[in-house]
């Protein structure tokens, strides 16, 4: 069925994970393939930011294993699956608010420096080089996503649109392989929505998978090459954002079982 | 056999009044995620005016109602000052300092402790001053081949209800769980139309007037009082707070028992000068193992 | 040197050249204009600022509580005072060694408990600050000496050029203390630097960005601890006895108030914050009983109008 | 832009350091009293000990002035200089004394680790210094050339105690417990090494030897595990304040056999906190209390003393400093000089019997007080502390 898709990058199998009796995720099989843009979507509490906060290891799963290119990374922690090329945002925003904005992206470059205490103290020459190539991905990073203006300003005094894209902005600073976004549009007002799209469109060209998690039908249709949907902890469809649109069991997820009548 | 029961009853002792002035403690603490460093004084500020009133006031009170009338009085005057003085502090070092923070509250904390204690020397002067023995009422019994003294049972039942009450208060009452939902969450407290201000009002009277009873208690116990005890009475009750697991109240109660115990067992079966060592030592593996106290619970951090 | 330097920032630099060159000449004649006494003074205030440099990497740049800091410090000093008095190992050599000790320390101790949040870190600081002083005292081993503590510590010597009088203790712990601050700010402007911050801003954002939280953490920690260990080898080689009462929690309390109203992660505020807690002790002698009266007030007024510290950090231009 | 942060922290040291020389003030004493320094702890833990000793020590200037002062008229001025009984400010106020060249010889301190760094202060820097609450045995193990001290050592205290188990109280089971205070723990210490010729021989034995925490009220604990050790001689070598809260909570748990206590641990305050009932038939090693001294120096200083504080001090301590005060000055006098050298030879080896409050003074070779008579005294059944028979 997934007919000329390339070859899979990330892939969850029966991953499981309970808060208490309360089954957040139950044998979930999620695949990503390569060089697309996933979208996880289904109605609030389906378990869609537990299985990404799993996949980024931030919970650790109860059953189930998390393959990425190949290797198992369930049960590693954070700042390793980072180093191996998964970045992520957050739903609601986790910036650094008294940093700067460019010492905020400068930031995501950490895993990728290598100098250490003694290093940084006596101002290695590799050391030196090192911070000034940081800097300059860090302000490349910045113009990459308009926010060059704002350098020096601290974070928590930037607009909200922005702080979403300087988010965005410092995942993209580690050189992921795969990009994680948790509801990137929310918060955003329809013309910042579009410019997402195009944004998160020409990311991709650059050899990067994307998976979204998101609710604005909009964003979704217009940009996901592939949508799976969850409901209560279970994927109950997966397919191209226009089967899935019509697809029953995905209405029936979102609106309830009763009304029929439902008018798209 | 009968040792161990004896020196669990000392332990309990000690540990009652580590509990009565954890729950002052961690009434504030609870709250405003303050480590009131001054709590400590509040005691001994208690136990001097008790004292105070107990040698220069009573005598007209003794004559009245005989030796427990006159505790009690001091017991009643020096937790009405002392919610006074809880207030005073409050309004002056720590309201000042809400909105900037916990650290610096913390300096504010240990400056007040400074100036309170300081205080106390200089009014009292810094000899030690002793609880006259004549007017304690001083009954040795023999329960059981036990030894204990009439007040020491009084002590520990007086404790007990105090923690009753306020467990019930706390507990069971609406303005109770007024206090509880601002220890968990101020500001939707607040939007749920729990006045902050009246909260504060009553952890600072209840809070500091719980030192000042537990300080008279001690005073009248031990009868020897000295400006520099409120600073280890202080440090213990943070350590019960911390045990019993933060803003939770019975916690707090239940870790002055504990510590109370704990030192017991260190100091009889291990040696009295390592008792202390062993008790911290306990305190950390408990938080290795629970990092939110026996009864704090672990709250998942949401992401 | 950024090349457009406006016309503001260029006189703003030779001002600064100005006031360094005040500021080298005033070190240097200081103490040749006061008596032993007013020196001996400005060398706790260095010790205070070593150890509020140390203290500032935890609590200032990590957002750590720490308020068991006096236990590296007294790591520190008995290691040099008991090496140095058994085993006759000359002080300089202990210099490095106290630190490695309380580097150490730092690491074992702290390895189980890095993970625990806020104030039960802070309890458990607390009580590990209260171990090291209750175990210094109870003399495991006929090890520590008791309460009568270590005595008859050499004076610390380079060969022939021995340190024994107050000016000579001066310079050495103020060289010391410049090392630190140059050491500190290059940490500062680092990888490892902006890492800590982002650990203090948000641990799990850190984390979840690619900063080792833990390995970060126990690194501020080990070098904390080894600059408090410097600080104690100077200050058992200067007092020549080291004993338990030097570093009970109060003396905790007094560092954690230094890094708070110096301004926590401000270098130049941390050497202020320790200028104010050494130093006003000293000043207010006279009013004896009302001395720490009057500290206590100010604690608690310098909190109220400048929770920041006296010279906060300034997120500057990189 | 880096180096600005440097410059800034360089510029403010400056600062501070400037006002540090303002405030230096330059002392200008005055040519004519002969200055006598005092070191000891007004403030801190041990305030009330070091206020009467500085209170002693006027006193005694006093006696002397009135007799006209010494060297042919020269009034003797006592200049306090605060340590707050710890080791650190023990050091700076030794400097501070050290550093006014005014200043002829020093009474210093109470507290054997405070005396410890400032002795070697006034060591390096030729000053006679005069110990006089600080019985650590170490200190006079130094050869030091000018410290002295007028009060007894742990090890002869320790020896007396061996004395009065054996013959006084022919105990077979001995309990000793300190306070892990440097002076708590060296005599335990020492008592430990007096009484080892009788454990050797298998008289005796300590079947308890254990620390109680300093500020700590509650001993139920402990003394219950004393009871249960069943000794026949209980010996205390703390301060009085834990001691009375000791004996009183031993009453309570049914401890019978007799507390003997060093010579910190009785005084007045003791009775009055353990109260009457329970501090009656107290034992206590003890130098001589000012109250018993016999000789008429004494008599002369406490009624002077009472004149204008209105009570005799209540602890050996305070006495000491006045007699080390009046060493100085007799060996000013009888020298001629105020030279460190010439006065420390004077005392070493030309000072003995020279009148004191606390009796006859002299020093041996090492400079500890010779003839330190110990007594022990129990409290009567008034309360007042008289020499047991």
């Amino acid at each position: 069925m997934n007919q000329n898709r390339n070859e899979i990058v990330l892939q969850t199998q029966h991953l499981t994970k309970k808060f208490g009796g309360l089954t957040a995720v139950g044998q979930m099989d999620l695949k990503v393939h390569r060089g697309e843009i996933i979208s996880l979507i289904g109605p609030n509490g389906a378990g869609k930011t537990t299985v990404f906060n799993v996949v980024t290891g931030i919970y650790k799963p109860d059953a189930g294993n998390v393959i990425f290119n190949g290797e198992n990374i369930q049960g590693k922690k954070p700042h390793q699956i980072v180093a191996k090329g998964i970045a992520r945002t957050f739903q609601n925003i986790r910036l650094f608010p008294n940093m700067t904005c460019l010492e905020n992206i400068m930031a995501g470059q950490h895993c990728r420096g290598t100098a250490g205490v003694c290093a940084s103290i006596f101002r290695t020459f590799g050391q030196k080089q090192e911070e000034r190539r940081i800097k300059e991905i860090s302000e490349n990073c910045l113009r990459q996503i308009g926010l060059e203006k704002y350098k020096d300003e601290l974070a928590k005094n930037v607009s909200y649109g922005n702080q979403k894209m300087l988010e965005i902005g410092r995942a993209l600073a580690t050189h992921p392989k795969l990009l994680v976004l948790d509801e990137p549009s929310s918060g955003l007002n329809p013309r910042e929505s579009e410019d997402l799209i195009d944004f998160l469109k020409d990311l991709v060209k650059e050899d990067l998978t994307i998976l979204i998690i998101e609710h604005d039908m909009k964003v979704v249709m217009g940009i996901s090459d592939w949508v799976t949907v969850m409901d209560e902890g279970r994927k109950i469809a997966e397919g191209p954002p226009d089967k899935i649109y019509s697809d029953p069991l995905v209405i029936e997820a979102y609106l309830g079982k009763e009304e029929d009548d439902m008018e798209l | 056999m009968q040792v161990i029961i004896e020196q669990l009853i000392n332990g309990l002792t000690i540990g009652s009044f580590y509990a009565l002035i954890a729950l002052g403690y961690s009434m504030v603490y609870g709250v405003l995620k303050l480590i009131n460093f001054a709590h400590g004084d509040f005691f001994t500020l208690g136990s001097y005016i008790g004292y105070t009133i107990l040698v220069f006031g009573s005598a007209l009170v003794t004559s009245h109602f005989g030796l427990w009338g006159g505790l009690i009085a001091a017991t009643m005057v020096a937790a009405i000052s002392l919610a006074i003085v809880g207030i005073l502090v409050e309004r002056s070092a720590y309201r000042p300092i809400y909105a900037s923070g916990r650290l610096p509250a913390v300096v504010s904390a240990l400056g007040a402790s400074i100036l309170l204690q300081n205080a106390i020397m200089v009014i009292w002067g810094p000899r030690y001053q002793a609880y006259p023995a004549s007017l304690i009422p001083n009954i040795h019994l023999h329960l059981g081949g036990i030894h204990i003294t009439l007040l020491q049972l009084v002590i520990l039942i007086m404790s007990l209800c105090l923690l009753g009450i306020l467990y019930y208060v706390i507990q069971k009452t609406t303005f109770g769980a007024a206090i509880r939902a601002t220890a968990l969450d101020r500001d939707t407290a607040a939007l749920m139309g729990i006045n902050f201000n009246t909260v504060i009002l009553f952890i600072f009277t209840i809070g500091p007037a719980l030192g000042a009873v537990t300080g008279v208690m001690v005073g009248s116990y031990y009868r020897q009082i000295s400006f520099t005890m409120g600073w280890n009475y202080g440090l213990k009750a943070f350590t019960a707070t911390i045990l019993g697991g933060i803003g939770n109240l019975p916690g707090a109660m239940f870790g002055g028992l504990i510590l109370g115990v704990l030192e017991m067992l260190g100091c009889a079966y291990i040696s009295a000068a390592w008792k202390d060592v062993f008790v911290f030592l306990i305190l950390i593996l408990v938080l290795i193992f629970r990092p939110t106290g026996l009864f704090g619970e672990t709250i998942a951090e949401k992401v | 040197m950024k090349n457009n330097t406006s016309f503001k920032s260029v006189r703003k630099l030779t001002t600064d050249k100005i006031w360094l060159l005040v500021v080298l000449v005033l070190f240097f004649v200081y103490p040749f204009m006061v008596s032993n006494y007013y020196i001996d003074v400005a060398f706790f205030f260095g010790i205070y600022a070593l150890l509020g440099l140390s203290l500032n990497i935890v609590l200032g740049e990590v957002g750590l509580f720490d308020l068991g800091h006096a236990a590296f410090y007294a790591i520190g000093a008995y290691t040099t005072a008991i090496l140095n008095t058994r085993f006759g190992i000359p002080i300089i050599v202990l210099l490095p060694v106290s630190a490695f000790a309380a580097g150490l320390f730092a690491y074992v101790v702290c390895s189980p408990v890095i993970h625990l949040k806020g104030d039960y870190l802070c309890i458990v600081t607390i009580g590990m600050g209260e171990i090291v002083r209750l175990a210094l005292l109870n003399n495991p081993f006929d090890l520590t000496g008791g309460p009568n503590g270590v005595f008859g510590i050499d004076f610390p010597s380079f060969g022939i050029f021995e340190i024994d009088s107050s000016i000579k203790f001066y310079f050495l712990i103020w060289v010391v203390v410049a090392l630190g601050i140059i050491g500190l700010i290059q940490l500062q402007h680092s990888r490892i630097g902006r890492a800590w911050n982002c650990i203090r801003e948000d641990e799990i954002a850190a984390e979840a960005n690619g900063i080792d939280v833990r390995y970060y953490k126990l690194l501020a920690f080990v070098l904390g601890a080894a600059l408090a260990g410097v600080a104690g080898n100077i200050y058992a080689s200067k007092l020549m006895i080291v004993s338990p009462e030097s570093f009970s929690f109060m003396e905790s309390c007094m560092l954690f108030c230094i890094v708070l109203i110096g301004g926590m992660g401000s270098i130049p505020g941390v050497v202020i914050g320790a200028a104010a807690i050494s130093l006003f002790p000293e000043i207010f002698r006279p009013f004896a009983m009302y001395r720490m009266l009057i500290f206590g007030l100010v604690m608690i007024l310098m909190m109220i109008f400048r929770p920041g510290g006296i010279w906060p950090r300034k997120r500057g231009v990189i | 832009m880096k180096n600005s942060k440097l410059m800034r922290v360089l510029m403010i040291m400056g600062v501070v350091v400037l006002s540090l020389v303002l405030t230096g003030p330059s002392v200008v004493g005055a040519k004519e009293p002969l200055v006598i320094g005092l070191q000891a702890p007004i403030t801190g833990p041990w305030a009330y000990e070091g206020q009467m000793a500085k209170q002693s020590c006027e006193i005694a200037a006093q006696l002397i002035n009135q007799k006209g002062g010494i060297l042919g008229g020269r009034m003797i001025e006592v200049r306090v200089v605060d340590d707050e009984g710890q080791p650190k400010t023990g050091a700076l106020a030794a400097t501070k004394l050290v550093g006014q060249k005014d200043v002829v010889a020093v009474v210093s301190t109470y507290g054997s680790s405070v005396c410890e760094p400032a002795s070697n202060i006034y060591e390096k820097f030729k000053k006679v210094n005069i110990g006089y609450g600080v019985t650590a045995v170490r200190l006079t193990q130094r050869n030091m050339k000018y410290f002295f001290r007028t009060c007894g050592r742990d090890d002869s205290q320790g020896e007396f105690f061996a004395k009065v188990a054996k013959e006084r109280f022919n105990a077979k089971r001995i309990a000793i417990m300190h306070d892990n205070t440097a002076f708590g723990k060296g005599l335990a210490e020492d008592t430990k090494r007096g009484l080892k010729q009788m454990i050797d021989s298998g008289k005796t034995q300590i079947v308890y030897y254990d620390a109680i925490t300093p500020g700590e009220k509650d001993f139920h604990v402990l003394l219950t595990e004393l009871r249960e050790s069943k000794p026949d001689l209980w010996y205390f070598t703390g301060y009085y304040a834990e001691a009375a809260l000791l004996v009183n909570q031993a009453r309570e748990i049914g401890i019978k056999f007799p507390f003997v206590g060093g010579n910190a641990a009785i005084n007045d305050e003791f009775v009055k906190i353990a109260g009457l009932s329970v501090a009656k038939g107290c034992f206590m090693t003890n130098e001589p209390l000012p109250s018993d001294l016999p000789s008429t120096e004494a008599k002369e200083f406490l009624k002077a003393y009472k004149d204008k504080f209105g009570e005799i001090p209540s602890s050996p301590w305070p006495v000491y400093a006045a007699d080390a005060l009046n060493v100085i000055a007799h060996a000013v006098n009888e020298s001629g000089s105020t030279d460190a050298d010439v006065l420390s030879d004077y005392l070493r080896n030309k000072a003995n019997g020279v009148p004191g409050v606390t009796g006859p003074i002299g020093f041996t070779e090492q400079g500890d007080r010779e003839g330190v008579p110990f007594y022990l005294y129990v409290v009567d059944a008034q309360g007042r502390i008289v020499v047991s028979k």
